[in-house]
């Protein structure tokens, strides 16, 4: 097998730099890729495009204070105050796009299509300026495949193959944006030796993978804690 | 008048046996809790789950086990996850049967706005746009004004929209209306709502044909 | 949960009409829905248009022989010779078409997108009539989604609520048509309880399912048994 | 003159470490058997499953698992098995690095054509056009000459094609050649073939420049 293993944080993130754009995995909390944004703080690179689904309050709020992105490519930003007040004053470009639409951009990607026909946010600015087609009488509009140097993804547990394994909601685009970067890194909750997953239960082949690495510590975050009380 | 809780209520029973129901953040997402015991239904969430049961007791909550809202959930037996790619493919697949999400305006054409108003707050469409585009069969719960008493069923939306033309059902805090060719049909009025005091809130075409029954909670 | 068992086999293909498409998983021999194809042998339907990649030596000869099959859609047919005697006097209508735009005009089908972009083909007869297009200095062909009326499907392990688990390379073309068709017939060799799979290791969850039932024998033959011998 | 062994032997010299691989039927499935055993390499079939290991032993058969030749195979530790859709992501996706397949012509700018004879042969292309459409690095075994002796290597394909432009190498029964702009340049010959007969056997523009070494397996 061909071994994707890192030794360290560093040696994963090894590459990045000021002004490159960055995929990241994760929904709300749940799935993100918590020890690469760490690292990214601390490395301090600038002017990063991130395409990530939400901009969750803390982690990528450090990444925002500290004026590392650019611009922000993302479906829902609702939790993040920081992130409203840079987005408003015009100080961070902010693209938002349907958040299937995100999804099948990475797909795309990952999967070799240059671009794909969706439905959604036809006759919406989203569609603004950009190509629109009729299929069986239903307007589609013409979305082009991401085109990002790095995927930073979170898994489950994973191999030294590459393989990756997702647990509940936290798999949600992370599957998605491997392969999809010109080099996708993937942090594990628990990196596991050959052979001890099913092959018929991967999630995502190491094909994808370029770098695997056993993340330090998870915090995994609630946003919303809601629960009920027994009877 | 009906509270959040009321609309919920009645747009329960607008489910029916053997539904994939995906619920929007806020209103729709009490929905759940008032669908009949004796059907069954699923419930879709776009962040990558299907068979969605309550809230966890406190103490068993799981992070990595979230609905759209990021609200910790629960799971049934035959429930499953699945990634944003396929989650997005049971959507624009049409496999859903029944989306209900809120809106801050609906038009009398079905065009639907709920994602922004420029200047002041950008949430984000999430996965309303792709939901809106696709689904077949759309219930809009909301209040039937906004804070400032101004009604949210217009004739053409003013804040950008969501989606064009897709809004079938509206079920709002004083009645449940049917988008039409020619603007909104009124179905069903909230059991203390007067007739006058709906066309009064809708700006909107409101189209009253015969006896509006009340609604049946 | 959604109850998508039926009785038997004659209620899984209830419906089943002369001249209707139909879709076929498997590859070669391996995951093809065995008890489906011997049902629609037994009603004698005809007229019927196939997609499946391969046409099997015996199972779709069946139907080849009773002529049941008015046109193919495949991508390999090399090893049947009924099938290339009946495609070369033309009593059969045959489409080859790439392997993977096979499979993604089923997942087109099944994810709502009118069609898709690939660079399968261009240049060959394959793309003849078909719109090509350029993007970033490569050219593509424009590939619609399939319409198809049953979709028939075979996993290992499946649940009532229609959820469905793969083995092997048995795998193949069988997710990728579930859902893809108006109505999905699943059978598997296995039907568990609810509650009995792992959620997180569902290679298709149940609503792309309309109709499962456990096959009663599976045959599961070998086209080309290579083996080693031990030293 | 190689034999078939011999073409899959020296191919094997052009897998290099870390390399995904996807070998065709025929002589390309032969070339796994003579991969260097100090490299890295995973081999992936189309069919859905990526780690390919040797044959089974006799009676460990299983028909769930097999290449896309059709032939039971087994899977080394890290393995995975995976749908087409998926599997034809990695092809299309650029994630393989070679491609090894057969052909019945290639021609001088390097189109190929391997998957059919009009009113004669009709296999199907398989998933030969979509690798071929995608592959950065494609490597053609095939003999020099068909079973008449007519040169493969042609001008211009008179078979359908699978692909156009797209053959980078080419390791026959006679030589090595990559496919140049201005058509086939000789890099090796095999051990008992002199230049003059690979000469005689291409019917393409061949391109000789210097002393043409044997080929070493």
């Amino acid at each position: 097998m061909i071994n994707k293993k890192v030794n360290n944080i560093s040696e994963a993130l090894k590459g990045i730099k000021n002004n490159m754009t960055l995929m990241l995995g994760g929904f709300g909390f749940s799935g993100i890729p918590e020890n690469a944004i760490a690292e990214l703080v601390t490395l301090g690179v600038s002017g990063l495009t991130c395409i990530s689904n939400n901009a969750g309050v803390d982690d990528f709020g450090l990444l925002l204070q500290q004026k590392q992105i650019k611009k922000m490519v993302s479906s829902y930003v609702g939790e993040n105050d920081e992130f409203g007040r840079q987005m408003l004053s015009g100080e961070l470009e902010v693209e938002l796009i349907p958040q299937g639409t995100l999804a099948e951009r990475c797909r795309a990607a990952q999967a070799g299509f240059p671009a794909v026909y969706t439905p959604a946010g036809y006759g919406t600015e989203v569609a603004q300026g950009k190509e629109t087609r009729e299929f069986n009488g239903k307007m589609y509009v013409l979305e082009h495949a991401f085109k990002a140097d790095f995927s930073f993804v979170k898994a489950w547990k994973g191999d030294e193959a590459g393989n990756l394994i997702f647990k509940g909601t936290a798999r949600n685009f992370n599957p998605n944006m491997c392969g999809a970067a010109k080099i996708t890194v993937a942090e594990v909750e628990e990196l596991v030796s050959l052979g001890t997953l099913d092959p018929n239960q991967i999630h995502i082949p190491g094909i994808f993978v370029q770098r695997i690495f056993q993340g330090d510590t998870y915090e995994k975050r609630i946003e919303q804690r809601t629960v009920r009380v027994k009877d | 008048m009906l509270d959040k809780t009321g609309i919920a209520k009645r747009i329960a029973k607008e489910v029916q046996d053997g539904y994939y129901v995906n619920l929007g953040i806020g209103i729709p997402t009490l929905v759940a809790n008032y669908v009949r015991n004796d059907i069954e239904v699923e419930f879709q969430s776009e962040n990558g789950v299907l068979g969605m049961g309550p809230f966890p007791f406190e103490g068993e909550e799981d992070a990595d086990v979230i609905n759209a809202g990021k609200q910790t959930i629960t799971t049934l037996p035959g429930a499953s996850f699945f990634d944003s790619a396929m989650s997005f493919s049971m959507i624009r697949g049409q496999h859903v049967d029944l989306t209900i999400l809120g809106a801050m305006e609906v038009a009398e054409n079905g065009d639907i706005a709920n994602w922004k108003i420029p200047g002041k707050m950008v949430k984000g469409m999430g996965g309303a746009m792709d939901l809106v585009a696709s689904a077949e069969n759309i219930i809009v719960a909301m209040m039937h004004t906004n804070k400032r008493g101004e009604s949210k069923l217009l004739k053409r939306c003013s804040l950008p929209l969501t989606g064009v033309g897709c809004v079938k059902k509206i079920v709002t805090n004083m009645a449940v209306l049917e988008v039409t060719e020619n603007g909104f049909k009124l179905l069903e009025r909230a059991p203390d709502v007067s007739v006058e005091t709906i066309k009064e809130a809708t700006e909107g075409n409101l189209i009253i044909e015969g006896e509006i029954p009340k609604m049946h909670i």
